[in-house]
């Protein structure tokens, strides 16, 4: 038979440390994990950045990446994000009983690797298995401690005339996840954009101060984010719709789908509001990672319509663009 | 009331069909659209092509498009 | 295939309508794919002062009436049914508040989103154990495909397969509320998919009956913005003619396999529309020759036509005498989020249309 | 309609953000959660400790506490047994659609006492909805920091001599849970022992290093974290099964049940392993903590058998207490 | 009320028995729970080298045949079975590597632990679109209750019920042990509760027949060591009778309602016991009146008596032939993670206490 | 083979009954063990009362284990 999770795995004995010595441990070797106590004891240094996530996605294998990737991803993310330089990571699984070892171990097989592209070490972990019929096969959560290196991202300091930048086409992760989860599709090259973003954002702190905030647009997309820069602040944004890359496909799903790929998550982009003065020359430098070629300078900060995200249309219309409210769902109409 | 896309068709077998735009590939029905063939375009709406894309009457429809736009612009002169 | 012009071409013809004011114009898009494209690209943010778009009863959830909703959620609380739907309906609100097909789902119902009427007899297929209800909504576009389902379920002799046909026509509704003279329209955007099955001869009532300028249109910007600019000249022509600027697709007789299919399965029953009441020969009946897919003969559901009170403004909305933020509940008590009324809840709603993209 | 969790609310959207606005930061209230960033910006000190765990009980009401209390307790005990002061927490919540509003407010209210009973703020945070049938109500992951106090807790500084030191009755937890889960009995007057173990772990950090190493026996129970302590060393350890601290209402529903309390998981008791000299005034000092009235002396590190633990009967016999080999569940024989 | 005697007083027997060593005495502690509770308590590690307990048939996970547990298996792939399980079951390895109730049922089959009979029963009534099929195993001191839910099911006309019957009898097995020589029991710790029912009359054979030294024991250490010293004290009066230890529960007649309502539904049938084969009249069949209730019958179960090929030597150690760590297996392939034969699958087993508990 | 628990019956409805232990009450059944009454202490294996506990028939049992003890201690010396 096929090697499965069953319940024994999460009881806390025998098999749970079979699990962690024989499929967790040898993935991420390092002193820390390896003393197996409740806790990593760790240097700590100044002022840091901590950030948790649950990943629940579905299909947990997508195109582009799967839950392993998207858990390391989706925390390195976040802390850089800070202003932090992503270190330590913790890993707690939920599985289903029933779960495939051989899905686990390419799963572990992805967080690891994903983890020595970022430079981080998982250090403390932890793994329940929850009965059948009470999970989705897997759930991850990680957590994050990273180091500060540029402090007071806030959008207190978003000021009239600051620019919107992206550093990719928006949209992806989204897209690929639900066309892979909802099977309308037979086949599509639709790919999660999902990758760390320790290159863009270490390019874009050497920018300092002169960078108001960013944020990686995650569950919700470009249009949720964008809202929650300016939503309680004096100011708005006009975004202008051409200017937002956005790949030919996605689109075209979108257009299939009728869903909005504005309001589709991106793992793998940021989001920034930066001065005019440095603008031209950060997306000049962003355009020169592979990851950041279509980054583009997407709108500005206004004070026309306080709190609220402006969309300029190409006809020369314009529109509010909201958060999102409620899930997207594939419609006919 | 109803979206519908123009995809390309690739595939027939029978009401079954194959469509695509852009690499994105979908099984569609063609119960109503007789006379097709790979490479057609057509309207798909809820997974049912609703009506074949003419490459000649879509080159009529820019047509129509530039007339109008000329016209507005010598009418707003 | 290129299909769209290019924006500076676009811009020519917006000008001039930013600029047109030589008379004061209701025009009327039928479809809540106008609407929602209207809204989506800002045209109503151009449009001067005299010309007005109103939306029409062409979403086809917004009509659907409360009544159909109510029966739809008792009958999803069968522990043997599965509703399948379009993603549409997921959210329309029953009578009781809170009550709606996804908070039901999220409480142990089973509801099952497709993008095809062939999907549903897929999942029947997969699902023996169930009754799959397949929720049969939309106008001439979407009606086919429901006969094409109903009839291979019943070459397929597939057992656990039915539709709740909420299908509907759309001429009947354009008729009622023409006659019923509470409201003025001046012109109509004719709903260019529609239009792809019924062809250019189903809108001609339009002008040949009731002598409105119509445009049957696509959906691009520049489409909508063409059809603007050619009711415009109607008016400066003083003419009332059908035109077809979806000509890449619309055709005079339009799509008559469709037609047959459609003939075939379904007949013209009266239905009730929401907030406009019960409109003769509007709705399409499954046929007694496949009363076996009949969810309402299945289920033996006693359809109830009474108008159910509801604080909701779509009715008004839907036939043009207000517009959305003229409802007093319009984002206050009634918003995308917390929907009172279908309008809100279909993204090509008037209401919500005008929520998100018009609420500077 | 009572109001219920639906998928909207994890969409990352408006409901999103409602559900964090109206239920989670009232109850959190602290400048750094409020800024609804990525993650949190936080003070550091030298060496931290840095621990996680998700928490899947069921049921998530239980007598003597629910998940809410139990998923603070359970990291800020990990933190404590690595030798640190609690200081931050992450809370991730995983929520089933349809799970209601009102249960998440109890919960909620419950983390929110829990952690000031700890002295711990909650920083950073993430909410997550699955569908319907992928889930269990709610699952919980924390992930917490604390600032070193005690360095060198490690299995390796035990010694032949030390004696082993519980600081309280085992079993409560695990038995109290499996009661109220499978409906077994009508009434009982079980309760989980889950609770903060900050004071009895600050009076063993009085002790310095003659504390050898610590731990909260949870999953797998006091015999499952005995044999974690030896297993690998050259010692064993000699349990007194009379002296291990039983309360009576848990030894019988074990008795009824088939199952052995020594597997029965705690959340609210430590096991440490202390040098023989200062043992009996560490005893004494727990004793002193009303959460540590019935500490005991239980057993002791001899060199007789290598990485195991033996346990002596009162009848003088003696047999091998192993690790849990998969979850204890209710036998007949 | 008080059961237990000061601990000092039970030293005065450990210590007669620590320095027995006038004469080699082999004792079968025939029932399961004595064989965990000589374990958990370490008598074994007291006893003197001339005294050695051997666990017997009477684990009734143990001697349950891999073939019924290959059945079982193959039932609960069934969709519309849902098997109500003592714990005991869940882990017994079917003839498949890594397949049991546990792993199917992390794949998806439905499988309910239960603490008692009427507890199915109650799955049952809850469960309607389910067929609940209650596993019966266990000797006399089990089966009354498995009679009393068929009852139950007969008289409340409960359709969604039956009882896959693998209840045994002690005495047929021991007879056969005995019988065939191949092993050497000098005396047996008869099981207190198997006796309660039957009565000390039900293994008044052993002495009789076979002039067996026999002590009906209790479950405690103290219970336990008092019948060893009255095995030995008889082994000193040379004599061979049945003694009652257990005095306060057992009765020379027994539970005389039990006994009834197990013969009621339950009759005697050849039966096959993991590795002793088929022993005539051991199993307990159910009667035709309650074949409505019989899994067997309700799903036309054809039950294998073939004796499959096992390297489990289970057969060899329920005879009392050989000791776990004798088998070549034990605790190199097979350990209670990893389970091959069912001595090491319940905690009872002779394999799993010796494992668990004895290897120092 | 067979667990067993002596509980103490606290409520009798035909042959559904509660016993309890330490405050651990749980639904039995008596169907085979007949004139029982509240506050007797039954023996339960699998939900089913098996027997009756006898408080005298106790008693006898400690004195035999105290009479075995004895025994036990002289023939030790
Ligand atoms: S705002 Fe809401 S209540 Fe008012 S008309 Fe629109 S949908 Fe109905
Ligand atoms: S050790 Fe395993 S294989 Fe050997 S007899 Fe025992 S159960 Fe069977
Ligand atoms: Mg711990
Ligand atoms: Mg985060
Ligand atoms: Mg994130
Ligand atoms: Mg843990
Ligand atoms: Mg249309
Ligand atoms: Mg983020
Ligand atoms: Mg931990
Ligand atoms: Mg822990
Ligand atoms: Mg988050
Ligand atoms: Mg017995």
């Amino acid at each position: 038979m096929e090697e499965i999770i069953t319940l024994d795995y999460g009881s806390g004995g025998k098999k749970t440390s079979s699990l962690i010595e024989e499929i967790l441990l040898p993935k991420f070797d390092n002193s820390k994990l390896n003393e197996l106590m409740d806790g990593a004891v760790l240097k700590s240094k100044g002022r840091i950045a901590f950030s948790t996530d649950s990943f629940v996605v579905s299909p947990y294998f997508f195109p582009g990446g799967d839950i392993g990737k998207l858990a390391v991803c989706g925390t390195v993310n976040d802390l850089l994000m800070c202003g932090a330089i992503p270190r330590y990571l913790s890993l707690s699984f939920i599985i289903e009983e029933g779960f495939k070892i051989e899905h686990l171990k390419k799963i572990v097989n992805s967080i690891s690797e994903t983890a020595k592209e970022c430079g981080i070490e998982i250090v403390t972990g932890d793994t329940k298995v929850v009965e059948k019929g009470k999970g989705d096969g897997i759930y991850i959560n990680t957590s994050g401690i990273g180091f500060m290196e540029i402090e007071g991202y806030a959008k207190a300091r978003i000021n009239d005339g600051d620019v919107v930048i992206v550093t990719g086409n928006v949209g992806d992760h989204g897209v690929a996840v639900m066309s892979a989860r909802n099977g309308f599709f037979l086949d599509t090259d639709l790919k999660s954009d999902c990758m760390p973003l320790t290159n863009l954002a270490k390019t874009i702190f050497k920018y300092g101060r002169e960078v108001k905030i960013m944020r990686d647009p995650t569950r919700g997309g470009l249009a949720t984010t964008l809202n929650e820069f300016v939503e309680g602040t004096e100011f708005s944004i006009e975004l202008i719709e051409k200017d937002v890359p956005i790949a030919q496909n996605v689109f075209t799903a979108c257009e299939i789908l009728g869903i909005d790929p504005l309001y589709s998550a991106n793992e793998g982009k940021i989001v920034l509001i930066a001065s005019k003065d440095i603008a031209e020359d950060l997306v000049k430098d962003i355009k020169n990672l592979p990851e950041g070629k279509n980054a583009a300078i997407i709108g500005k900060v206004t004070s026309n319509h306080k709190g609220l995200v402006v969309l300029k249309t190409p006809i020369g219309g314009s529109r509010i663009l909201n958060k999102l409210t409620g899930a997207q769902l594939p419609r006919i109409c | 009331m109803c979206l519908a896309v123009p995809l390309k068709v690739i595939e027939i077998d029978g009401n079954d069909a194959v469509a695509e735009l852009d690499g994105i590939k979908m099984k569609i029905r063609v119960d109503f659209v007789k006379d097709i063939k790979i490479g057609d375009y057509v309207y798909v709406h809820a997974g049912f092509a609703i009506n074949k894309l003419d490459e000649k009457l879509a080159k009529e429809n820019l047509e129509l498009f530039r007339e109008v736009a000329n016209a507005a612009k010598n009418k707003s002169k | 295939m290129q299909l769209k012009i290019n924006p500076s071409e676009v811009k020519d013809i917006v000008e001039f309508i930013k600029n047109y004011d030589k008379r004061k114009i209701k025009i009327m898009e039928v479809c809540g794919t106008h609407t929602m494209s209207i809204a989506k690209s800002g045209i109503k943010t151009i449009l001067p002062e005299n010309i007005k778009l109103i939306s029409g009863p062409g979403c086809p959830v917004c009509v659907t009436a409360i009544n159909r909703i109510d029966e739809i959620l008792t009958l999803s609380q069968n522990p043997k049914v599965l509703i399948a739907t379009f993603g549409d309906m997921l959210k329309v609100p029953g009578s009781r508040q809170g009550f709606n097909l996804a908070t039901l789902k999220s409480m142990g119902a089973k509801v099952e989103v497709v993008y095809s009427a062939m999907d549903a007899i897929s999942i029947a297929e997969n699902n023996p154990d169930f009754e799959v209800v397949f929720l049969g909504i939309g106008f001439e576009t979407t009606a086919p495909g429901t006969a094409v389902a109903i009839k291979e379920a019943k070459e397929r002799n597939i057992k656990n397969f039915s539709v709740f046909s909420m299908h509907k026509f759309v001429e009947p509704a354009l008729r009622a509320l023409l006659d019923s003279k509470e409201i003025e329209i001046d012109a109509f955007i004719c709903p260019g998919h529609v239009s792809t099955i019924l062809g250019i001869k189903g809108f001609r009532f339009l002008a040949d009956d009731y002598k409105k300028p119509s445009v049957i249109s696509g959906f691009e910007p520049e489409d909508i913005l063409t059809a603007i600019y050619k009711i415009i000249m109607q008016f400066e022509k003083n003419i009332a003619i059908i035109e077809n600027e979806y000509m890449r697709i619309v055709t005079l007789e339009g799509n008559e396999f469709a037609q047959r299919i459609m003939e075939d399965v379904f007949e013209p029953v009266d239905d009730i529309w929401r907030g406009i009441g019960i409109i003769p020969k509007s709705g399409m009946g499954i046929k007694d020759t496949y009363c076996d897919f009949d969810t309402v003969k299945r289920f033996d559901i006693k359809l109830d036509f009474k108008d159910k009170l509801t604080i909701c403004k779509c009715g008004d909305i839907i036939k043009g005498k207000i517009e959305p933020k003229e409802c007093s509940l319009f984002a206050k008590l009634c918003s995308p989020e917390n929907p009172i009324g279908p309008c809100m809840v279909s993204s090509e709603g008037a209401c919500a249309a005008y929520y998100k993209y018009l609420r500077f």
